[in-house]
């Protein structure tokens, strides 16, 4: 059986929880378990005040109830699965480095920001800054996987450098922002100002876009390589039909102001 | 009160006292070292730990207007080092600027208890007091920039040295500085005036003034007023390939009069402006060693993460087009620049090696340690937290050639650091990070064990490992306060603010208000800084000329 | 007759005057509850100087007074209050990861009041 | 021991250890695939005169290709990695990346790996970008009809090189018709291929020759036409034809199977011998044993 | 007015971030006002003349009327049980008050912000992000050639920007003034400033970005999309000229205002225009500079960077101090987080703060200090009456451009200054936490790193 934490306390203010990860979890019973420190707002309290600890970590963590006040989960992560079944609260997954995070329900801000390696997947929503840098870092992911099968809000993968991001619904402004390599795919649609200052890298989006100025048309064609990732993505269960796989995108390159080396790709036929 | 105390059985090094080693007794009564206090004094037992007067850091960047633009410029650096508060300490954090009670309670925690700010615009002094206040523990002045004020300027220009020496000791006194400071004497002018140029040379005359004429009057002018430290010079130059020249004539500029050249370390190159660049530690310290009437700090450099933040603009801005890192640049009417570039010293880069190489060829190659002061420039040339590790590269010869061998081999190909077998003594240490300091900087109750000193005290376990041992004093005492005890806060403190006070003529006054009134953006009558900022604060007397 | 709009609160000298006699005082409530639009969108929506108009959007909505500006002043279709309790009446706390919440550029709908 | 009326000589065939790679091209159509493979293939027979050996493995349907196109499975043999490096990067750089609509993938899965795409990248000329997708990184090329998309390094493991058959025939006729049966065979077996035209090679070799400068000539054992003037002649009366085919394989099992179902398809009436080159088992690391091979089986 | 007055020159207003230091006051002694303001603009003179002493209770707990102390340890008792408690205002207070709060906020681990996060903000974010190259404003009065208003209308919130500082005002290089100068103004809107501007630019609303973004191509010899006149309402041609105008002046400088931080996209306009400025450097001098106010929110940030490492949105909850704006900043504490006590220093929150804000502001316990009644302290639970910094009480504001100014009060005042009710709030909350710190803990400098969240 997988080691289960279930919510039976809401807390009032923001607790913060990142041993709530297989790294930290690994080895112990449930008293020692529920005896882990988190903090609820400024108070030192234990994991069992708001969860109820069953089962033994084999590999596999389960944690269900309303957890959009609870913070940091997963966050630095090197190895195992998570599985959150409920809305999430901010920083999910941050600095995660390898293992694998499934959430059932939305995420709130800075979900996987600076992630070195892994995989988290989201069934739901992504608030704003999703795989971003931490304010004042040049660097914001630097390898791993994100797969978001709902919405993200503005700044998804700011300042990425490597690594894949999928958005299966729509992102909203700055995707894709000084992003400096990697790559973005968004299903949906994308929100103004993408992928400015972006230095290389490439943001895909399966539908028009305003960009802006300092991105130059280069031609429609259909990239070899995107048949790679859209295959790669549809065995994680998203729908790519096969207009999508041999069609034709225009490709933007940008940004000018920096490297212009970067490519936005809008899906066109 | 403080009560008295006596710290027994502890090998005493205090080169002002000529006692290298010695085991022997400190007493400590208010404040102050004594001859001897009552048998009720509290005992600190110092079996096999090692005394020294507390470090004074002659040259670093930890309070004012840039340190504080370069803190929040870095909250990425501050989050991977927070700091929390203890029962009798403040919170902050740290990383390459930490915030002024971590600078404190960190420098205490190295065993260093004085340390001056090198640099701040007299518009900012306030600003600079109001940070130094929140700076526990140490004491503490600043130096004020003075070299490239546009008033002053035109006083050198018009051959006014009496009234130059007069507003020098005003502005001294409105600052409440410690001494003059000289940044590229006559850069700010061709950056802030004519589109970002700089002064290559130290007889460009840019605007009817060369940098000589402008070191030559503040070096007369200390020298008349007696100053405690004389001008504290970061020559013109400063990084750039084949400066040494510069620096060999600024000194030469000084003749036989007393000059302080900051962190010499980057103006020892040889080569051609942008190429080639190339160690001349020996023929800078050869003047050096020649000339007791110089001093300098090494500004030794570090690998790791550094902050450039200099009053020396273009030389930030030169920076920035290295590494296109974000850049700050701030101009003080009349008075100054500023520029701020996060920069990291790697080891396998060329010139990165070459500076760290020349910087420990300095050190290695004096011959009176007494000149030659122990510093990283912080945060320029890295962090003081490199203090301990840059004592171990002097006293511990294989620790040296360890470090050497994982750096760049080009570059030390190019130095004669792999020929130099000296190991510094804890006697030569303690010279370098303090009585050697306190001289220089004229401050006779530091640096010492004697009585009337400031029992400002560091009792460290003897350890092989001298990074170690300086990394962690056992006890430290500040004003005679037990403020770490076995490696523990035990109180905090506040500090003193060390300033002088020249004398003048009132009369200048007349001169300066009206250029002020033209030129400055705040009254003349609210530039001065009142006493309300001075808190606790010590006189260092200038002596009469 | 309802339009969409893009409101911008805006400070103004009456405004920051007005602050100084104090924020429960009847000279900022004035100042804070006048709404600039273009003339040009008046007429279109039968506005008068010194009518009602009520600004809506999916945070709240408040009843503001109609102050007309010449169509060069202020372009169409942007409205101009100055900062205050009807302007934050409508202000969504989102703040983007900022802090700073929607605070300018706010799409309101206006419609006139009927009295 | 014989196959229906074919005897099988009790002897052995000695390969060599070589370094094998597989490469997947894929193209828009099944012919631009094909062609591509076919170029970067040819003039690839025998490492000794072609520096490595190269062939066809098979035609890989769209579903079995990483870009979900059709494509060719290409093996490519050196004898050593090194070697594997170098002729994959020149035959990619031009029969591959020069060829329409292509894209070029490693096909084997290896502690040991060749760069290839990391050399090719260069005739981007600054412009080449490169992608990573689940820990394999390509480089994406830009070209004048859009983009050649190579894999940054190819795996290469140990393999086998000169696994043979010589089949001894009563004429040409026959013996012709018994190796293209052979060789159809034989291509079915994954991991291998056989390097020469259509599989078949006629002109057999021995080790060295009266000429100084020359490394091997012709293999005078089997040749008919010097039965009576070579004391060694290895071919019996009513032989009148030899031909071999020669086997490379990614590993020894695949080479060995290679051969058993090369044999079964070769032993046809007319076929009076089937028999395998070595050179007294001193030369090469693998000795596959005709009879044990068929046996194993 | 009274017989009993008397002059203070070289007063200070601290109304908005121009902190004018050459104020001659007329102060009636009897009368508790200040009569005359001379130099003052007209936000100035309001500042002054309409500053009275209110008749207020010192303290008042629940609309009851207490004691100081009474309130200092109720306040001190509601910070230290609260769990998420948060300190916000600080804009018109001085230096010294600040360092108090930040100090409690320490002392009872709660989240420490400025009214800067509804400010300028997204400026010190923008500023954490690209740097900025900018100057004191003597630099501009001396320099400046080409100076610029972006999203900011200086004559109804900054007056003496153009008078004192930047435009008509004469300085070393700039002998004749307004004259010597090209003053440029970009405001979709025909503000209260467009007169004193040489060329009006009236981009659509929200379009700063772009066209920022343009101007840096263009600086930067790049292409730019035609698109880009379609988008922002700016010819392509007005946009060269102004790019050409810049790398051509001596000493350029653009003010900006919340116009820019405010919009969507906020410090990343800000950003943008941080790193125009920037590139512009590799062709001349140039500066940019936030207009700023209310009063000290300079030196708010100021205080918070140095004791704390960051300039607002400062969090302690795990004992040191933390800064993650949009999480640790008023509105988020509130609207999201639900701050369970809050401190209001000095500001307003419950009168500009969204609503989803201000009604977590009813459900919690409030204490508010103010030299006058407001919203806020209509809500408080706590309210202390305070003097009025700078007019009745000295200490220190930096002026928008980060120089500090010593206040030079006019009159006294019956109520306590800020300094005295937080620092004895402080004492308290200090009294009341300490076993919540640890003593004794290492000082060794390779200890003591904490490792909770060391991903954060």
């Amino acid at each position: 059986m997988s080691l289960t934490l279930s919510l039976h306390t809401s807390p009032e203010v923001p607790v913060e929880a990142d041993v709530i990860s297989p790294d930290r979890l690994n080895n112990l019973n449930e008293s020692a378990l529920s005896a882990l420190p988190v903090f609820h707002g400024n108070v030192q309290a234990k994991i069992g005040d708001f969860f109820k600890v069953q089962g033994q970590y084999n590999g596999e963590i389960r944690v269900e109830g309303d957890l959009s006040k609870v913070k940091h989960i997963g966050a630095g992560m090197t190895s195992g699965r998570l599985i959150v079944n409920g809305d999430v609260g901010a920083h999910l997954g941050a600095g995660m480095q390898g293992g694998k995070i499934i959430v059932d329900g939305n995420v709130a801000d800075w979900a996987a920001s600076e992630m070195t390696g892994g995989r988290i997947i989201i069934k739901g929503n992504a608030g704003h800054m999703l795989g971003s840098s931490i304010r004042g870092s040049a660097t914001g992911i630097t390898g791993g996987e994100i797969i978001v099968h709902g919405n993200a809000r503005n700044e998804a993968g700011q300042a990425m450098r490597n690594g894949l991001i999928v958005i299966g619904g729509n992102s909203e402004d700055l995707t894709g922002v000084n992003m400096l390599s990697g790559t973005i795919i968004v299903l949906g649609k994308m929100g103004i100002r993408t992928g400015a200052g972006m230095k290389r890298g490439t943001i895909l989006s399966m539908h028009d876009a305003d960009l802006l100025s300092t991105f130059t048309y280069a031609c429609t064609y259909h990239p070899t390589y995107l048949r790679l990732y859209l295959t790669y993505i549809k065995k994680l269960g998203f729908q790519i039909d096969d207009a999508k796989l041999s069609g034709n995108y225009e490709r933007w390159a940008g940004d000018s102001i920096e490297l212009n080396r970067g490519e936005i790709l809008l899906y066109r036929n | 009160m403080v009560s008295a105390t006596r710290i027994v059985n502890g090998k005493v090094y205090d080169p002002i006292n000529n006692i290298d080693g010695v085991i022997r007794d400190i007493c400590i009564e208010d404040g102050r070292i004594v001859e001897s206090v009552p048998d009720s004094a509290t005992r600190i037992e110092a079996q096999g730990m090692v005394i020294m007067p507390g470090g004074v850091d002659i040259h670093c960047h930890i309070a004012g207007p840039k340190v504080n633009a370069g803190r929040k410029l870095m909250p990425e650096d501050h989050r991977k080092d927070p700091y929390p508060g203890t029962a009798v300490t403040r919170s902050g954090s740290g990383g390459i600027v930490p915030s002024t009670f971590t600078t404190g309670y960190r420098y205490a925690t190295m065993g260093y208890t004085t340390a001056m700010e090198a640099a701040v615009p007299p518009l900012s002094a306030r600003h600079t007091l109001e940070e130094l206040h929140d700076t526990p523990v140490i004491d503490k002045g600043f130096y004020v920039l003075l070299a490239n004020n546009i008033f002053l300027q035109n006083l050198i220009k018009e051959g006014r040295q009496e009234e130059f020496q007069q507003a020098v000791a005003w502005w001294m006194n409105a600052t409440r500085a410690y001494t003059p400071k000289l940044v590229n004497p006559g850069g700010d002018e061709p950056w802030k005036g004519k589109r970002n140029t700089n002064v290559h040379d130290i007889d460009e005359k840019v605007d009817g003034i060369s940098p000589r004429q402008i070191i030559e009057a503040f070096v007369i002018a200390a020298d008349k007023m007696n100053l405690p430290h004389p001008a504290h010079i970061h020559c013109n130059n400063l990084g750039h390939s084949g400066n040494y020249r510069t620096t060999l004539e600024t000194m030469r500029t000084a003749g036989d009069k007393r000059l302080h050249i900051a962190h010499i370390q980057f103006n020892c190159y040889g080569g051609e402006v942008g190429k080639q660049p190339a160690s001349k530690a020996a023929e800078i310290i050869e003047y050096i060693n020649q000339h007791p009437n110089i001093t300098c700090d090494v500004g030794q450099v570090m690998f790791g993460n550094a902050l450039s933040m200099t009053a020396d603009a273009p030389l930030a801005y030169m920076l920035r087009g290295i590494n296109k890192n974000k850049w700050v640049n701030a101009d003080t009417e009349c008075e100054s620049g500023c520029g701020i570039v996060p920069f990291t010293y790697q080891g396998h880069v060329y010139t990165h090696t070459l500076q760290w190489a020349i910087g420990l060829e300095l050190f290695l190659l004096t011959e009176n340690p007494w000149q030659v002061i122990l510093s990283t420039d912080h945060p320029n040339g890295g962090s003081f937290m490199n203090y301990p590790k840059l004592i171990r590269l002097l006293m511990d010869r294989g620790f040296r050639r360890q470090e050497i061998a994982r750096v760049n081999q080009k570059a030390i190909a190019k130095t004669m650091i792999s020929d130099l077998d000296r190991e510094y003594s804890l006697y030569e240490i303690a010279i370098i990070t303090r009585a050697g300091p306190a001289r220089a900087l004229g401050l006779k109750n530091k640096g010492h064990l004697g009585p009337g000193a400031d029992a400002d005290i560091t009792i460290h376990d003897e350890m092989e490992d001298k990074e170690m041992m300086f990394n962690a004093p056992r006890y430290v005492l500040k004003s005679g306060v037990h403020i770490i005890a076995d490696h523990e806060f035990r109180e905090d403190h506040t500090g003193r603010l060390l300033h002088i006070t020249p004398e003048y003529d009132q009369k200048i006054e007349e001169v300066i208000q009206p250029f002020f009134e033209s030129y400055y953006s705040v009254q003349f009558e609210n530039y001065p800084i009142d006493k309300s900022y001075m808190h606790d604060n010590e006189v260092i007397s200038t002596g009469s000329t | 007759m309802s339009e969409k709009m893009i409101l911008i609160p805006v400070r103004t000298t009456e405004q920051g005057t007005a602050l100084n006699k104090g924020k429960l005082q009847e000279a900022y409530m004035l100042e804070t509850s006048m709404v600039d639009v273009n003339t040009d969108d008046m007429e279109r929506l039968g506005l008068q100087e010194g009518d009602k108009v009520r600004l809506s959007n999916e945070v709240g909505e408040v009843i503001v007074t109609c102050r007309g500006k010449k169509p060069d002043d202020l372009p169409q279709g942007l409205l101009a209050i100055p900062y205050g309790p009807p302007t934050t009446h409508l202000m969504d706390s989102e703040t983007y990861g900022s802090g700073m919440p929607v605070s300018k550029h706010m799409e309101v709908v206006i419609e006139k009041v009927i009295v | 021991m014989k196959i229906k009326s074919t005897e099988i000589v009790d002897t052995f065939a000695e390969a060599f250890k070589m370094c094998g790679s597989r490469v997947i091209i894929t193209a828009e159509t099944r012919e631009w695939a094909m062609a591509a493979a076919q170029s970067m293939t040819g003039f690839a027979t025998s490492v000794i005169g072609c520096k490595c050996e190269a062939g066809i493995e098979r035609e890989l349907p769209a579903d079995e290709t990483p870009d979900q196109r059709h494509g060719v499975s290409v093996l490519l043999f050196a004898m050593n990695a090194e070697g594997v490096g170098k002729r994959l990067v020149e035959r990619i750089g031009q029969c591959v990346m020069t060829c329409p609509t292509t894209a070029c993938y490693n096909g084997l899965v290896s502690g040991t790996t060749v760069s290839v795409g990391d050399q090719l990248r260069y005739f981007g000329d600054g412009h080449q970008i490169s992608k990573v997708l689940d820990n394999r990184r390509m480089w994406r090329i830009p070209v004048m009809d859009g983009e050649f998309l190579v894999e940054e390094s190819f795996g290469v493991q140990e393999a086998v090189g000169g696994g043979n058959l010589l089949l001894l025939g009563k004429d040409q006729k026959a013996t012709l018709r018994a190796a293209s049966a052979a060789t159809k065979a034989m291509h079915a077996v994954p991991g291998i291929i056989l390097p020469f035209p259509n599989g078949v090679v006629r002109s057999g070799s021995k080790v060295g020759s009266k000429y100084k400068s020359l490394p091997a000539s012709t293999n005078d054992a089997y040749c008919p036409t010097l039965r009576g003037s070579v004391n060694n002649s290895m071919v019996p009366l009513a032989v009148n034809c030899v031909m071999e085919i020669v086997i490379d394989g990614l590993d020894v099992k695949a080479v060995e199977e290679c051969m058993r179902v090369g044999m079964y398809a070769a032993a046809k009436p007319g076929i009076k011998q089937i028999t395998a080159g070595n050179y007294g088992g001193n030369l090469g690391q693998f000795h596959i044993h005709l009879h044990k091979t068929i046996n194993g089986n | 007015m009274s017989e009993n007055t008397r002059t203070i020159k070289n007063a200070v207003c601290t109304f908005c971030g121009c902190v004018c230091d050459d104020m001659e006051l007329t102060v009636d002694l009897d009368e508790h006002r200040i009569t005359k303001a001379k130099n003052a603009c007209i936000l100035g003179r309001s500042w002054f003349s309409e500053h009275v002493i209110e008749d207020r209770p010192i303290a008042a707990i629940g609309g009851k009327e207490v004691s100081f102390e009474e309130a200092v340890e109720e306040s001190a008792q509601i910070l230290t049980k609260a769990k998420f408690p948060i300190i916000y205002g600080l804009s018109e207070a001085s230096v010294e008050a600040q360092r108090e709060a930040v100090a409690i906020a320490d002392y009872m681990r709660g989240s420490i912000d400025s009214t800067s996060s509804v400010c300028h903000g997204p400026t010190g974010m923008a500023f954490q992000g690209v740097g900025e190259s900018t100057t004191t404003l003597g630099e501009v009065k001396n320099r400046a050639d080409l100076v610029i208003f972006w999203g900011c209308n200086p004559a109804e919130a900054h007056p003496r920007l153009f008078t004192r500082y930047a435009v008509t005002t004469k300085g070393m290089f700039i002998p004749r003034g307004k004259k010597d100068r090209t003053v440029v103004l970009v405001d979709p809107r025909k503000t209260a400033s467009a007169p004193v501007a040489n060329i009006h630019i009236r981009p659509k609303p929200a379009t700063d970005f772009e066209m920022i973004w343009a101007l840096r191509a263009l600086i930067k010899g790049k292409k730019v999309n035609a698109s880009i006149e379609k988008v922002t309402g700016v010819p392509l041609e007005t946009l060269q000229d102004l790019a050409e105008r810049m790398k051509n002046c001596n000493f350029g400088v653009v003010f900006f205002g919340m116009g820019l931080t405010m919009g969507r996209g906020r410090y990343f306009n800000t950003g943008a225009l941080f790193s125009m400025v920037t590139d512009l450097n590799e062709y001349t001098h140039f500066v940019v500079k936030p207009a700023r106010g209310h009063g000290n929110v300079t030196g708010a940030d100021q205080v918070l960077t140095w004791q704390t490492g960051y300039p607002f949105g400062v969090n302690f909850n795990l004992g040191y101090p933390r800064f993650n704006p949009g999480e640790f900043t008023a509105v988020d504490n509130l609207a999201r987080d639900g701050a369970d006590a809050a401190m209001f220093i000095a500001s307003d929150p419950a009168s500009n703060f969204p609503k989803a804000a201000v009604e977590q502001m009813k459900r919690i316990p409030v204490i508010s200090l103010d030299t006058r009644r407001s919203v806020t302290s209509e809500l408080a639970y706590v309210v202390f009456s305070t003097s009025a910094w700078g007019l009745n009480e000295h200490g220190t504001a930096y002026r928008m451009d980060d120089i500090p100014i010593t206040l030079r009060p006019a009159f006294e005042s019956p109520y306590p200054s800020d300094v005295v009710i937080l620092s004895a709030i402080k004492n308290r909350v200090f009294e009341l936490n300490i076993d919540k710190r640890s003593i004794g803990m290492s000082a060794r400098s390779d200890i003591g790193k904490a490792t909770l969240h060391a991903s954060m």
